[in-house]
């Protein structure tokens, strides 16, 4: 077995649950790296389509940005980006909306807004939405991948970019929300889900080597662990060889 | 008919102080060229709209044309924050920014609402988020035949929009190809339009995936050769990712920040 | 994906009885052999969809398919008037036909709201005219930022469309290039889609104006080479301008128009 | 000077009433004659739009349906049919829209939909609306183009399919249409113009050998006349040439 870096076991976790078969809008980054690699292990026929307009990109590198030429051209279809909001994510066709975030709350709510209590005169000003909160809105369910630490998973995100489970299940259902929100976060140390009944986000799986306790010590707030909680298949010969393969093309 | 003009005529021409102007392109054909000769030409308290301000607004902010910002996403895409956006909201610097936030899909609405001659568009959109707390253009609406809640947008109609494309004809069609965003929406809706391009040739030949915006959409069509470097023309250039992580530093610092703008508008320091 | 499926088991499969069915094809590529398959078929009770019914509706509704139509213009372009629409209409013959009559604006916007997931569509519409009157599916709808009153249109959202394109791949991915009408907005607005090709081919080469419904979308497809005929398939052959101008003398008298409903159903007389 | 039809006269007043430089959503049938007349003759640089989405067509036979193949082949660009409304239309981009009709009424109101006073239980179905009630509320004016009669000039419409001027002056304002409505109504006979305060239609021009009496006669209200009532000049040789080959050309 190779040795391998966190990043690579979040990247390998994020990909294998992206299942065959299935559609994916794809935000840049994590969320990319990942459905890419899907792709080129056991989903080949995943469908990404990405907000420049690019539906069913199969790029050979990966992109640098969601409006690469290479997604273009390697894209069953390529519409405006109109199109790709209001024809193809508003309706719920897309199966996985899958998301980075600056902040996620216990709930899976996402910031990428700002950073602090005062929107106008905030601590740190950060992108803002893109097509975020109707990615989370709008398709059946919804990935978020990112590193964790404590100014990340916060009790309570400062600003609700992306609505995920609000104040608890039921708030979903309540607004008129057609997807099921998050449903899985991939982290560097883990994987978390929302409660069945609560929809607090609860440790699920643990990869390989992490302690119990780095996981507890860098969420925000005081994290539930699953009665059953498992370890993630360490990452394959073939999926890592595969992953670096396409952070070097992407480079 | 689209008149060809100098990119500087047009700029003098179509873009005045205290306009709304955006300049649309969604990673693909930004029309940096035409946001370097708005700063050489020094416009102020410009309202400037763009769903994903990047590197060329950083720009356009850091000179201080900006008086307000209507947008979805402002970063450095793949390589981090804006800082002269940052520094803009955060302190002030060179003049206050006061912004109006949306996400892409309202952005693209509003453009679309604006294309059409409407006032407002509905949408699934910004439900339990944070966002119409702080925006005013965010309200509910409801079906009249399903009595459903869903959300509702203003128009966007600025004063210009500016689009760079390919080609353009002698006459003023132009031809643009690859990924189209949110270019023909944003012309459409403007009250003036210009559009610069890589090339005006005698006669635009068909192409798998072109769309073309008619002579008589157009204000004004400028030559400005490889005028959406760092970002890509598909068919004429490669993004030039390396000029992207470049600007962090540049940008990043309003020394070297003002060092950059002094040697693009030719002042000596 | 997309299953490849004979013209005949796709309608089988895919129209019931008293299902909302929606051929489109705005005067090119107008999806006529399956309107025969489903007249084949008898199929009872539809509620037949589309913006301009001509002499395939003119024979689906003379063939007593249809309870209801739901359209913007119905007439056999450049020869008149289509008989059968109107002996159901103003006789009940060989059925009550009810109707739900609409502009041409209004029915495309209503399609745009079905293909967006909305339940609605904004336009500037139907404003002074004795239409809203007759129809219920036209409401009038302020704009919550301007006061501005505009009108409303419901969703469409047909169990399902039905649509002719050029080529499809072997997997389902279908190419459709000229004028394309309202189909793209009529397949994603509904809960089924069928698609009948010209041909099917190994690989669908880049054209110049094609659009793609990716397979992912559409439902089935089925080889139906001429299926358009007597209207055109751009790149396959012309309009028939002339079965045009035979259909007026065979739709304008039921005895002729069961002669030809029987030798299409293979009846013997 | 040539024998000529009195719908030849109607079609070449028609055509020459679209001035050079302008833009024509156009009807099929009688508008599309006229302005693909008017492109051959002073105004090689109207640009017309027909609602099968092909904009800027330059057909070189008069097309036979509005979506005919050689539209699309010969346009500056071909879009779909919820964009040509949306996009183009309905903001007031288009200079003329050129409309006909079964039945005009005295103030330019469109009847395309029943003949009868019962929708339901009609004397005639026609076809419907198509493209005309946003075509006549959005052009920025309308040219009516139809042989006269007096079952096809009546004092009332049976059926506003296509709003005019309503009931008079002021009706179009008031309901916030944004376009003149109605301003030149092209017959077989002569030439009306809504009266610039009542906004009833006046015949202003009598086409040449045509009596006014014939035209008083086939007119359903009782027609008003212009003080300077003027008579047409008489189609040109080229006129009818090049109106001849082109209804050749298309047939």
């Amino acid at each position: 077995m190779s040795e391998y870096t966190s990043d690579e076991m979040m990247s390998v976790a994020a990909a294998r649950a992206l299942r065959a078969g299935t559609s994916c809008f794809v935000g840049i980054g994590l969320p990319s790296t990942a459905a890419n690699l899907a792709r080129r292990t056991h989903a080949p026929d995943l469908t990404l389509i990405y907000e420049s307009g690019c539906l069913g990109a199969k790029p050979t590198r990966l992109p640098l940005s969601i409006g690469d030429g290479e997604l273009a051209d390697t894209a069953d279809a390529v519409v405006s980006v109109p199109e790709v909001f209001n024809y193809w994510l508003q309706p719920g066709r897309i199966d996985v909306g899958f998301l980075g975030a600056a902040q996620l709350d216990k709930f899976g709510n996402i910031n990428t807004t700002v950073i602090g209590a005062d929107y106008h005169d905030p601590k740190v000003r950060l992108p803002g939405a893109g097509g975020a909160p109707e990615i989370a809105a709008s398709c059946k369910e919804v990935f978020v991948v990112l590193r964790q630490s404590k100014r990340a998973f916060v009790e309570k995100v400062d600003f609700i970019t992306s609505f995920g489970h609000g104040t608890g299940r039921g708030d979903r259902e309540r607004l008129g929300l057609r997807g099921a929100g998050p449903t899985l976060v991939v982290t560097d140390l883990g994987l978390m889900r929302p409660d069945p009944d609560t929809a607090e986000l609860t440790l699920t799986e643990l990869h390989p080597g992490v302690e119990l306790e780095q996981a507890v010590e860098t969420t925000g707030w005081t994290l539930k662990v699953a009665a059953d909680l498992k370890t993630t298949p360490a990452p394959l010969e073939r999926e890592l060889t595969l992953l670096r393969e396409l952070k070097k093309a992407g480079e | 008919m689209a008149r060809v003009l100098s990119l500087g005529e047009a700029v003098a021409e179509l873009v005045h102080d205290g306009d709304t102007v955006a300049l649309e392109g969604f990673t693909h054909l930004i029309p940096v060229a035409a946001g370097h000769e708005i700063i050489r030409q020094r416009r102020r308290n410009l309202t400037l709209v763009r769903m994903t301000p990047d590197i060329v607004y950083d720009q356009l902010i850091g000179a201080g044309c900006a008086s307000k910002l209507i947008f979805s996403w402002g970063g450095n895409p793949g390589v981090g924050s804006l800082h002269r956006f940052r520094d803009a909201v955060q302190h002030s610097w060179p003049v206050p920014l006061e912004i109006e936030e949306h996400s892409h899909a309202g952005m693209a609405n509003r453009y679309v609402a604006g294309a059409s001659g409407l006032p407002f568009a509905v949408l699934r959109g910004y439900t339990g988020t944070d966002l119409p707390a702080q925006t005013s253009t965010i309200k509910p609406i409801t079906c009249p035949f399903t009595g459903e809640q869903l959300t509702a947008v203003p128009a966007l109609n600025p004063d210009v929009t500016i689009v760079h494309a390919q080609r353009a004809d002698r006459v003023g069609n132009v031809q643009l190809w690859g990924i189209p965003g949110v270019q023909k929406e944003a012309v459409l809706a403007a009250k003036r339009s210009l559009v610069t391009v890589e090339e005006v040739v005698d006669e635009l030949e068909p192409r798998p995936g072109a769309l073309i915006l008619p002579s008589w959409a157009v204000t004004a069509v400028a030559e400005a050769p490889g005028g959406s470097a760092p970002s890509y023309a598909a068919g004429y250039y490669e993004r030039d990712n390396s000029a992207y992580q470049a600007w962090d530093a540049v940008g990043r610092d309003r020394d070297e920040f003002t060092k950059w703008l002094n040697e693009l508008t030719g002042v000596k320091a």
